[in-house]
C-alpha cells in the first residue's frame, strides 16, 4: 500500500481544500496520506522543520520544496529519484522548459510541479480608474503619470503593505519593467555583477524611491491582504501582489473585470513562483510507491485543474484546459506560453525561485533598507554589490 | 494629664476564637505595667492590639490622650522588642538599630551617638556589622532590645525581652530598663515570665488568665493580696501552698483545721478578726513556712510536719510535705535539720496568709 | 559476625546517602553539559565552517565572523539588543514591581485583577501581534481613535518610523511580560516574614520605606530571578518582532534572534546564524557572569 | 501584611479621608493597567465577533456591528490546519500530552535542584547553579539542529516523549532558578529540626519545603505551562503528523502567507488555544498564599 | 561502659572566627549536662556540633561509643530542642510532634499514644489542628519540646527549652524533663540560662566563655566552688559578691581585712588553715552575708556595714553596701530591720567563702 507523509504549508482554506483533491486522489488509488502542514513565514516554517525532520534520520516522503532548495537539499543527498515517473508520464513534453529546469538535479527528475503563480500582477480598483480616467499603466513611467493624479485626487495611489517580502515583491516587478528580461535573469538569476551594479539597477532604485511617494504612511507592516482590501475599498487604486491576491477579491465577491483590473506589472515577461514537492529518500517499499503515486498525480491533469481554480494560480502544465477559470487565469495563462517562447518566463527571486536563500536574502535586505529610508539609489546599488558579495 | 494608656472594652478574636475578653486597662505616664499570665494567655496579643498591628474586635486604644484605635501602626510612636524580634535579616545590626532614626530623620551624630551608648549597654559592640542570621540567640534577642532602646517614643512594648539572656546579663539590663524608666520617665508595657523581672520592674502589673483580667494592682499587693486562687497560684515560684482547710471561728480568734497524712488534724489559730465560710483554701507562700527556730514573724504559729521530700537549691532548701492532700513546699534555710521520712516542727506565718472560697476562688480576706 | 558483602551494602547505603545531593543534582547536570554545553561547543564549531543548508564541518576559520560583523543587518540587529534590552528590562522589572506591590495591598479583587496583567502570556504572539499592529498603526488604531475624539493633531505613529518602531517592540514586550514578572515579584513579596514588616511598621517606617528599605532587599533572590527572566525574554525574543514589524520597517526592528533564525532557516546560512549566536551568548555572558557573581558570592558571606 | 490602609472608621477626618482617597487612586492605577492590558484582547475579542465581510470593509478596531459566533465555532473545528478541517480542536490533546508532563517534571527537577542547591549546598553546587542559569540564554535556534539529531539517535524524532524531553531539558535552568531562589530564603534552621528528626534528603524535600514553595510553584508553573503550551519552534520541528501541538495548528490556521486571510477566526483561535494557560493562571492564582514561613522559626 | 557522649578537642570555626575551642567533655548514660556560659558563648554552636549539624574544624564526637564525626544527624539518634524552635511552619502541631515518629516507622497506634501523652504534658491538647503561624511564643515553644519528647533516643539536646513559659508551666516542665531524665535513664546535654533550671536538674554543669570551658562539675561544685572569678561571678543570682581584700596569716587563722568606704578596715578572720597572698579577692554569696540575728552557719563573723540600698524582694529582702569598693549584695531575712545609711550588723559565713587570685582569677581555697 502507497504511502506518504506529507510536508506541506498550504493551510488555509481554499489551499487545504486544493490538496484534499490531491489526497482524494491518492486515497483513490489505494493510498494512504498523512498529513503534515506546517504554515507561516513562506514556508520558512515548514523548512525548519524539514531540517530537524531530516537530521533526526526522519524525513517526511514528499515535501513541498521550490526553487534552488530543490538543488541544495539535492546537494545534500537527502532527495530521491522520480525520473522513472516523470518519464512514464512525459512531463518534459507538457510542462514549459524553464519550469521543468527547477524540478531537475543534475539532469534527473527529483520534483513535481503543482502551479505556477504570477508574481508580477498589478490589480487596480475599476471604479477608481474609471472615474480618475485613468487606463492600465503599461509602462512605468504611465504608472507613475497615474499615481500622480490620483494621489492629486486624494486616493492613495498603490496599496502596500511593508513587510519585505512585498517590497521586493514591488522591486522584482519594478527591475523586470526596467532591466527587461534580460537583465533581470542576469542580475537576479546569474547575479551577475556588473549588472547589478549598472545605471539601469540605479533607475530601478530611483524608481523605488518614486514608489515610496505612492504609498500611504501607514504602510509599514500591513498584511498584503489588508492592503488588497484597500484597493477594493477604493482607498487606494493599485496594488502590486502576486495572483494569490485574486482571492481575497473572489472570496470579497467581486468579479474580475468588473470590480477589479488585473495586468500584468509594466514591461514585459513573466515572474512565476511554481509550487512543487519534492520527494525525499526514505526507507519502506510502501513510502517509495507513495512518492511515485503522488509524483504521477501531482502532476496529472485533473488535479492540475481542481487546484488551482481554488488557489488562483495556473497549472504548470500547458496542456490543461482553462474553461473554468476565469480572465486574470486565461492572461496568465497566455503570457506564460509567450514568454515561454520568448525567452521572457523568469523566476521570481522575491519568492524563492531564482536564487539561494543566502543570495535572495542579502537583495531583501537592500530592497527593503533603502525603500524604508532615504538612502540613495547609488548607495542601494553598492550595497547590493556588497552584500551579495558578502552571502556567497 | 490624660493617662498615657488607655485600653476600654478591648475583644479580640482570631475568627471564631475571642482571644481577649473586656480588657480595661489604664497607665499614667511613667508608670511601668507588668503583663503576666499563662503561656497562650493573650499578653502578646495585647501588644500587638496596642501597637495596632492586629485589627481589634471591639473596644478602644488611646495613647496619650488620642484615640489611636484606627491609627496605623507607624503614626502611633510606640517602640516595641517583639518576642520573636523580628530583625531585618538583610541589614547589619547596626542598621536594624538605626534604621528607625534615619526614617525619621534624627541627625547623623545622634544616630551614631545613640548607637554607641545602646550597643555598649547590651555589649554588642563587636556585632555591629553582623548580620542577624549570624547571631547567637541571645544576641539577637539584644539587638531587637536595641531598636526599641535607641527610641524616644510615647510607651515602650516589651514581649520578654530578656527571655535568652543569661541571667548576668538579664540582671544588668533590668537595671538598664529601670533606669531608663526612671531617668525618661519613659512609660512601658511589659511581658514577662520572670517573677523577679515583674516584681522589681513593676509598678503595676495585670494578671491575666485566658484572655481576661485577673486582677491589677502593685507588686506588693499582687503577691501577698491576690485576688483569687489562679493569681495566688500563679505568682511566686514556688507557688504559693494552696490547703484545703476547715475554719471554725470563735473568741479567739479562728481555728484553722488542716488535715494531715497520719495522725489527727494540724490545727493553726489566726487571732484576727475573720469571718469565712467552714471551707476554705489556706494560702501560704513557702517562705512563710520556716524552720521553728529562724521564723521571726510575729504571728507566727508552730507545728510538726513529717516532710516527704528535701531539696536543696543554693541558698535554700526546699521541704515538701503534705498537707490537706495537697505538696506543701516549705523554705527552709540551707543547713536546716531537716531530711526525709523525719518529723520537723515548722513556723507558719499567719500574718501572711490568704483564704480563698473553694467554689468561686476569690479571696476571702 | 557481619559479612563482607553486608558491610559493602552498607557503604554503598552510607555512599548514597551522603552523595545524594549531587546525585540528584547529576542528571540536571548532565543534560545541561549535553544540551547546553555540547550544543554551543557544537554552534561554535559549525560557525567556523561554511555550512549552508545543513551543518558541515570543516573548519574555515572566522569567515562567517567577519560576514556578521560586515552586514549592516546585523549592526542594526545588535544595536537594537542593547536598546530593547535595556528599556525592556529596566521597564518590566520596575513596572511588575509596582504591580506586584499595589496588588499585595489586600486588593480584594486580586484574583482577577493579576489574571488580566498575566493573560498577555497566554495569548501566542502570532496572533496578538497582529492586534497590536492594528492597535499601533496610525491609520487604524491609537492614533485615529483620538484623532476622532477631536484631537487632530494627535499623532502615535511610531511603528511605521524607522527610528522609533523599536519603542513598539518595547512596549509589546513589556506588555507580554510584565505580568509574569508582577507574578515572580508577588510570590517574592508572599514569602517575606510578616513579623518583620509588622517591626517597620512599629518602628514608624512609612510604608514605602518599608517595601524599598526590608522587602526588596530581602527578596534579591527574586530581583536575579526576574533578570534571567528577563534577559531571556530580551535575548530571545522572536515572535514578538514577527508578529509585529517582522523586523521592519525595512530591517529597523530586526534583533539578533530574528537575525539568526532567518539566516539559520530562510537563508539556509548556518554558518552565519551560528556565528551570530556566538556573539549573542558572548554578549548575554558578559552582562550576567558579573551580575551572578555578586549575588551568589554575597550569599555565600 | 502591608496595608496601605487600615480600617475605615470616624476618627481624625482628614486622616481618613486622606486613606480613602489613596485607596481609591489605588484601585484607579490598578484598573487603569487592567485596562492597558485588556486592550489587545478587546480588540481580538471584537475581531472574532465581526462577520469577515465587516472586517474587510470596517474599521478593524471598532465594535462589531453584528456579533457572530461562527468565527469562534470555524476556529474551534471547522478551520483547516491542512487537508484536515476540524479546527484546534484535535490539536489540543497534543498539547495537554506534551505540556502536562513536560512541566510536571520540569518542575519537579527544578524544586529539587533548587532545594540541592540552596539548603544542601556544597562546593560546586554555585558553579553548577551558574552554569544551568546560563544554559537559559542558548538560543533554541542554535539547539534545534544538533538536538535533531540527538532525537533521531534515541529514536524520540517526532514523538511526544522526545518533545517532552527537550521541553524538560530547556526548562531546568528556568525552573531551578525559581526554586533555588525562593529556598535561598527559607531558613535552614528547619532542615536541622528535620534531619534531627531523622528525615533524610526526599522525605525533608516532599514533606517541609514542597508545602512552602506553593507561590514558587505557581510562579514556575505558569512560566513553564506557558512556555511550553505556546511553543512553536520546537513543537514544529520535533512534532510528526499526530503529534503537534497547538501552537502549529493556529499557526496553521493563521499563517498562510498566500491564502485568504480570515482575521476573525485567526483571533478567535488563538484566545480558544490560550484558553487553557489561562485556566492555569486562574487555577493556580489561588496559591499566591501568604505567610507560609509564619511561625517557623524566630529570628 | 563507654561515655555516652564524649567530645574530644573539638574546635569550630565560622569563617575566621574560631567559635568553640578545645572542647573536652564526656558524659555517660543518664548524665545530665547543663551547658551555661554568656550569651554568644558558643553554648548553641556545640549542639549543633554534637547533633552535626554544622561542620566542625577539628575534633571528634563519639555518641554511644561510636564515633559519630562524619556521620550524618539523622543517623545520630538524637533529639534537639531549638532556641529558635524550628517548627515545620506548614505542619499542624500535631504533625510537628509526630514527624519524627513518622518518619522513623513507628506505628500509628504508638504515635498517637505518644502524642496524646505528651500533648496533656505540655498542656497543649486543644492546639493540636494548629499550625505554628496561630500560636503564642511559649506554645511554640512547647511545640518544639514535645518533638522531642515523643522521640526516644540515646541523647537528648535541650537549647533553652524553657525560656518562654511562664513561671508556674516551666517549673512543671522542669520536672516533667526531670522524670523523663530518671525514668527512662535518658541522657541530656541541656542549654539554660535559668540558674534555678541548671542547679535542679543537671548533674553535671559546664560553665562555658568565650568557647572555651570554664569549669566542668556537679551543681555543688560548681556553686560552691567556683574554679576561678568568672564562674563565681556567673553562677548564682544575685551574683557572689567578689571584694578586693588584703590576706594576713598568723597562728589563729587568716585576717582578711576590707576597705570600707568610712573608718577603718572591715576585718574577719578564717580560721582555716590557708595560704594566701597578700592580695586576694574574696568571693562570698549574698545569701552568706546575712541579718546578724538569723545567720545560723558555725563559721559566721559579724561585723557592721553601712547599708546604701534596701531592695525587697517579696521573701526576701536584698540589701546593698560598699565594700572593698564594690557594691556588695547581702541577702536578709524580709522582716529585716535594715534601713538605707543605717549601719547593720551583719553576719558573714566564712565557711563558705571563696579566695581567688586577682592576677590569674583562679581560685585559690
Ligand atoms: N553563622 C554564624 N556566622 C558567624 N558567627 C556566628 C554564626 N552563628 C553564631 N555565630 C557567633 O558564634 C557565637 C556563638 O553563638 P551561639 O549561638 O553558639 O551562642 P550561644 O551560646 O547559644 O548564645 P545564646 O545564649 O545567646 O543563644 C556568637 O558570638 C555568635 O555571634
Ligand atoms: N494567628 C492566630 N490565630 C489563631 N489563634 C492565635 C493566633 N495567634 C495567637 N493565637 C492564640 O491566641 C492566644 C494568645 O496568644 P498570645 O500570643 O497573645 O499568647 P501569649 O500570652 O503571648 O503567650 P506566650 O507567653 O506563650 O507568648 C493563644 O492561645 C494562641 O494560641
Ligand atoms: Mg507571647
Ligand atoms: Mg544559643
Amino acid at each position: 500500500e502507497p504511502t506518504a507523509e506529507v510536508l506541506h504549508y498550504w493551510t488555509s482554506g481554499g489551499e487545504a481544500k486544493s490538496v484534499a483533491v490531491l489526497q482524494k486522489e491518492f486515497a483513490d488509488k489505494g493510498g494512504s496520506w498523512t498529513d503534515m502542514p506546517v504554515a507561516g513565514g513562506g514556508g520558512d516554517a515548514a523548512m525548519t522543520a524539514l531540517r530537524a525532520r531530516v537530521l533526526s534520520g526522519n524525513a517526511p516522503t514528499a515535501v513541498q520544496l521550490k526553487g534552488p532548495a530543490i538543488q541544495e537539499w539535492y546537494e545534500e543527498g537527502v532527495l530521491a529519484d522520480i525520473t522513472d515517473v516523470a518519464e512514464a508520464n512525459n512531463w518534459e513534453a507538457v510542462l514549459p522548459a524553464s519550469i521543468a529546469g527547477h524540478m531537475k538535479c543534475e539532469g534527473t527528475w527529483c520534483a513535481a510541479p503543482v502551479n505556477v503563480h504570477r508574481v508580477d500582477w498589478i490589480w487596480a480598483n475599476a471604479e477608481v480608474l474609471s472615474a480618475n480616467g485613468i487606463e492600465m499603466p503599461t509602462t512605468w513611467d504611465a504608472f507613475n503619470a497615474a499615481a500622480e493624479k490620483l494621489q492629486e485626487a486624494g486616493i492613495i495611489p498603490l496599496a502596500h503593505g511593508g513587510q519585505a517580502w512585498q517590497d521586493a515583491t514591488i522591486f522584482e516587478a519594478v527591475a523586470l519593467g526596467i532591466l527587461g528580461p534580460e537583465g533581470y535573469r542576469k542580475a537576479f538569476v546569474e547575479l551577475d555583477k556588473e549588472t547589478l551594479t549598472s545605471d539601469a539597477m540605479i533607475a530601478v532604485f530611483d524608481q523605488m524611491r518614486i514608489m515610496r511617494g505612492f504609498v500611504d504612511s501607514n504602510f509599514s507592516g500591513r498584511d498584503w491582504n489588508l492592503a488588497t482590501s484597500m484597493v477594493m475599498n477604493g482607498e487606494a487604486a493599485f496594488q502590486i501582489m502576486g495572483d494569490w491576491a485574486k482571492g481575497e477579491f473572489m472570496a470579497a465577491g467581486k468579479v474580475p473585470g468588473e470590480d477589479f483590473l488585473c495586468a500584468s506589472t509594466p514591461g514585459e515577461g513573466f515572474l512565476y513562483n511554481v509550487d512543487s514537492f519534492a520527494m525525499f529518500d526514505v526507507d519502506g517499499e510502501d513510502k517509495k510507491a507513495g512518492q511515485q503515486l503522488l509524483a504521477e498525480l501531482v502532476v496529472g491533469q485533473n488535479f492540475q485543474k481542481v487546484f488551482n481554480l481554488n488557489k488562483g494560480s495556473i497549472p504548470a502544465r500547458t496542456d490543461v484546459t482553462l474553461d473554468e477559470f476565469d480572465s486574470c487565469a486565461h492572461l496568465s495563462s497566455e503570457d506564460m506560453k509567450a514568454s515561454s517562447e520568448g525567452g521572457s518566463l523568469l523566476p521570481s527571486y522575491a519568492h524563492g525561485m531564482a536564487l539561494r536563500g543566502a543570495q535572495a536574502g542579502a537583495i531583501t535586505d537592500v530592497v527593503t533598507a533603502h525603500f524604508n529610508s532615504d538612502m540613495s539609489s547609488t548607495d542601494a546599488v553598492q550595497m547590493l554589490a556588497d552584500g551579495i558579495a558578502n552571502s556567497m | 494629664m490624660a493617662p498615657i494608656l488607655e485600653i476600654n472594652n478591648l475583644y479580640k478574636s482570631y475568627g471564631s476564637i475571642e482571644i481577649l475578653k473586656d480588657i480595661n486597662v489604664s497607665i499614667e505616664q511613667g508608670d511601668f505595667l507588668v503583663l503576666v499570665g499563662p503561656s497562650g494567655c493573650g499578653k502578646s496579643t495585647l501588644l500587638n492590639c496596642i501597637a495596632g498591628l492586629e485589627p481589634i474586635s471591639g473596644g478602644e486604644v488611646h495613647i496619650g490622650g488620642r484615640d489611636m484605635t484606627n491609627v496605623s501602626p507607624k503614626d502611633r510612636d510606640i517602640a516595641m522588642v517583639f518576642q520573636s524580634y523580628a530583625l531585618y535579616p538583610t541589614m547589619t545590626v547596626a542598621k536594624n538599630i538605626t534604621f528607625g532614626m534615619k526614617v525619621r530623620g534624627v541627625d547623623q551624630a545622634t544616630q551614631e551617638k545613640k548607637l554607641a551608648y545602646v550597643a555598649q549597654q547590651l555589649q554588642i559592640e563587636q556585632l555591629l556589622n553582623r548580620k542577624p542570621g549570624h547571631l547567637s540567640g541571645g544576641q539577637r534577642q539584644r539587638v531587637a532590645m536595641g531598636r526599641a532602646l535607641v527610641r524616644d517614643p510615647k510607651l515602650f512594648l516589651f514581649d520578654e525581652p530578656l527571655s535568652n539572656l543569661d541571667a548576668k546579663l538579664r540582671v544588668e539590663m533590668r537595671t538598664e530598663i529601670k533606669s531608663l524608666h526612671q531617668r525618661l520617665g519613659a512609660s512601658m508595657v511589659y511581658v514577662t515570665h520572670d517573677q523577679i523581672e515583674a516584681m522589681t520592674l513593676a509598678t503595676k502589673i495585670v494578671v491575666m488568665k485566658g484572655g481576661i483580667i485577673q486582677q491589677i494592682g502593685t507588686p506588693a499587693e499582687i503577691y501577698n493580696h491576690p485576688a483569687n486562687l489562679f493569681v495566688a497560684d500563679f505568682m511566686g515560684s514556688p507557688a504559693m501552698n494552696l490547703i484545703p482547710a476547715k475554719a471554725r471561728s470563735d473568741s479567739a480568734g479562728t481555728r484553722i483545721e488542716i488535715a494531715r497524712k497520719s495522725g489527727g488534724p494540724m490545727v493553726l489559730t489566726d487571732r484576727k478578726n475573720l469571718s469565712l465560710p467552714e471551707d476554705v483554701i489556706i494560702g501560704v507562700r513557702p517562705e512563710n513556712i520556716a524552720d521553728a527556730n529562724a521564723q521571726s514573724g510575729s504571728d507566727s504559729q508552730e507545728a510538726d510536719c513529717v516532710i516527704d521530700i528535701v531539696e536543696p537549691a543554693g541558698a535554700d532548701t526546699y521541704a515538701v510535705m503534705e498537707l490537706g492532700g495537697k505538696h506543701v513546699t516549705a523554705r527552709l534555710h540551707a543547713e536546716t535539720t531537716a531530711s526525709p521520712g523525719v518529723m520537723q516542727r515548722l513556723a507558719f506565718d499567719l500574718g501572711k496568709v490568704s483564704y480563698f472560697a473553694p467554689d468561686t476562688g476569690l479571696r476571702l480576706n | 559476625m557481619v559479612g563482607a558483602g553486608q558491610i559493602r551494602d552498607n557503604q554503598m547505603i552510607k555512599w548514597l546517602e551522603e552523595n545524594t545531593p549531587k546525585l540528584v543534582l547529576a542528571p540536571s547536570f548532565i543534560a545541561v553539559l549535553i544540551f547546553v554545553y555540547g550544543f554551543i561547543a557544537w554552534t561554535a564549531w559549525v560557525s567556523l565552517t561554511r555550512s549552508r543548508l545543513l551543518p558541515k564541518y570543516e573548519i574555515e576559520g572566522f569567515i562567517q565572523y567577519e560576514r556578521l560583523f560586515a552586514s549592516p543587518r546585523w549592526e542594526t540587529a545588535f544595536g537594537n539588543l542593547f536598546v530593547f534590552g535595556i528599556l525592556f528590562i529596566v521597564i518590566a522589572m520596575v513596572l511588575g514591581l509596582a504591580l506586584a506591590i499595589l496588588l499585595d495591598q489586600n486588593i480584594r479583587t486580586e484574583g482577577a485583577i493579576r489574571t488580566i496583567y498575566l493573560y498577555p502570556m497566554a495569548l501566542s504572539m502570532i496572533v496578538t501581534g497582529t492586534a497590536w499592529k492594528w492597535i499601533l498603526n496610525p491609520g487604524l488604531g491609537l492614533e485615529a481613535m483620538v484623532r476622532g475624539w477631536g484631537f487632530e493633531d494627535f499623532t502615535f505613529d511610531w511603528l511605521v518610523d524607522p527610528d522609533r518602531a523599536i519603542y513598539t517592540i518595547v512596549l509589546a514586550a513589556i506588555w507580554q511580560s510584565s505580568g509574569f514578572v508582577m507574578a515572580l515579584f508577588l510570590a517574592g513579596l508572599r514569602s517575606v516574614d510578616g513579623e518583620i514588616i509588622k517591626a517597620a511598621q512599629v518602628d514608624g517606617i512609612p510604608t514605602w520605606r518599608v517595601y524599598t528599605a526590608i522587602i526588596i532587599p530581602a527578596m534579591a533572590p527574586i530581583f536575579l530571578s526576574a533578570f534571567i527572566v528577563l534577559s531571556h525574554l530580551a535575548v530571545k525574543s522572536f515572535d514578538l518582532v514577527i508578529a509585529l514589524t517582522g523586523g521592519g520597517p525595512g530591517y529597523a526592528t530586526d534583533l539578533p534572534a530574528t537575525y539568526m533564525y532567518a539566516m539559520a532557516f530562510s537563508r539556509g546560512d548556518i554558518g552565519q546564524a551560528a556565528s551570530s549566536a556566538m556573539i549573542m551568548m558572548l554578549v548575554v555572558f558578559s552582562i550576567v557572569v558579573p551580575y551572578l557573581y555578586s549575588e551568589l558570592r554575597s550569599k555565600d558571606g | 501584611m502591608v496595608e496601605l490602609s487600615m480600617t475605615q472608621a470616624q476618627a481624625p477626618a482628614d486622616r481618613q479621608t486622606g486613606k480613602i482617597v489613596l485607596r481609591w487612586v489605588l484601585y484607579i492605577v490598578l484598573v487603569l493597567f487592567a485596562l492597558f492590558y485588556l486592550l489587545p484582547l478587546f480588540v481580538m475579542l471584537t475581531t472574532s465577533l465581526k462577520s469577515l465581510e465587516e472586517i474587510r470593509t470596517g474599521d478593524l478596531i471598532a465594535l462589531p456591528r453584528e456579533v457572530t459566533f461562527a468565527a469562534w465555532r470555524t476556529a474551534w473545528s471547522e478551520a483547516c490546519t491542512g487537508i484536515q478541517c476540524e479546527g484546534v480542536r484535535p490539536f489540543f490533546w497534543n498539547s495537554v500530552l506534551i505540556a502536562l508532563p513536560a512541566v510536571a517534571i520540569s518542575t519537579l527537577l527544578g524544586a529539587m535542584n533548587g532545594y540541592v542547591v540552596a539548603q544542601w549546598s556544597f562546593r560546586g553546587a554555585n558553579l553548577f547553579f551558574s552554569l544551568m542559569l546560563f544554559g537559559c540564554f542558548i538560543p533554541f535556534q542554535v539547539v534545534l539542529l544538533p538536538m535533531a539529531r540527538v532525537l533521531g539517535l534515541m529514536g524520540m524524532a517526532g514523538t511526544i516523549p522526545g518533545l517532552i524531553f527537550v521541553h524538560v531539558i530547556y526548562g531546568l535552568g528556568f525552573t531551578t532558578l525559581f526554586f533555588r531562589n525562593y529556598y535561598v530564603s527559607i531558613p535552614s534552621e528547619l532542615t536541622k529540626a528535620a534531619k534531627v528528626d531523622g528525615a533524610g534528603f526526599f522525605r525533608i524535600f516532599w514533606s517541609i519545603f514542597l508545602p512552602l514553595s506553593l507561590p514558587i510553584i505557581v510562579v514556575t508553573v505558569i512560566w513553564q505551562f506557558t512556555q511550553i503550551w505556546n511553543d512553536f519552534l520546537f513543537g514544529v520541528s520535533f512534532s510528526q503528523a499526530g503529534t503537534q501541538p497547538v501552537t502549529v495548528a493556529l499557526n496553521n490556521i493563521v499563517n498562510s502567507t498566500t491564502g485568504i486571510k480570515a482575521y476573525n477566526v485567526d483571533m478567535a483561535a488563538a484566545i480558544i488555544a490560550g484558553l487553557p494557560t489561562l485556566l492555569v493562571y486562574v487555577i493556580a492564582g489561588k496559591y499566591f498564599v501568604r505567610g507560609l514561613t509564619a511561625g517557623s522559626v524566630k529570628g
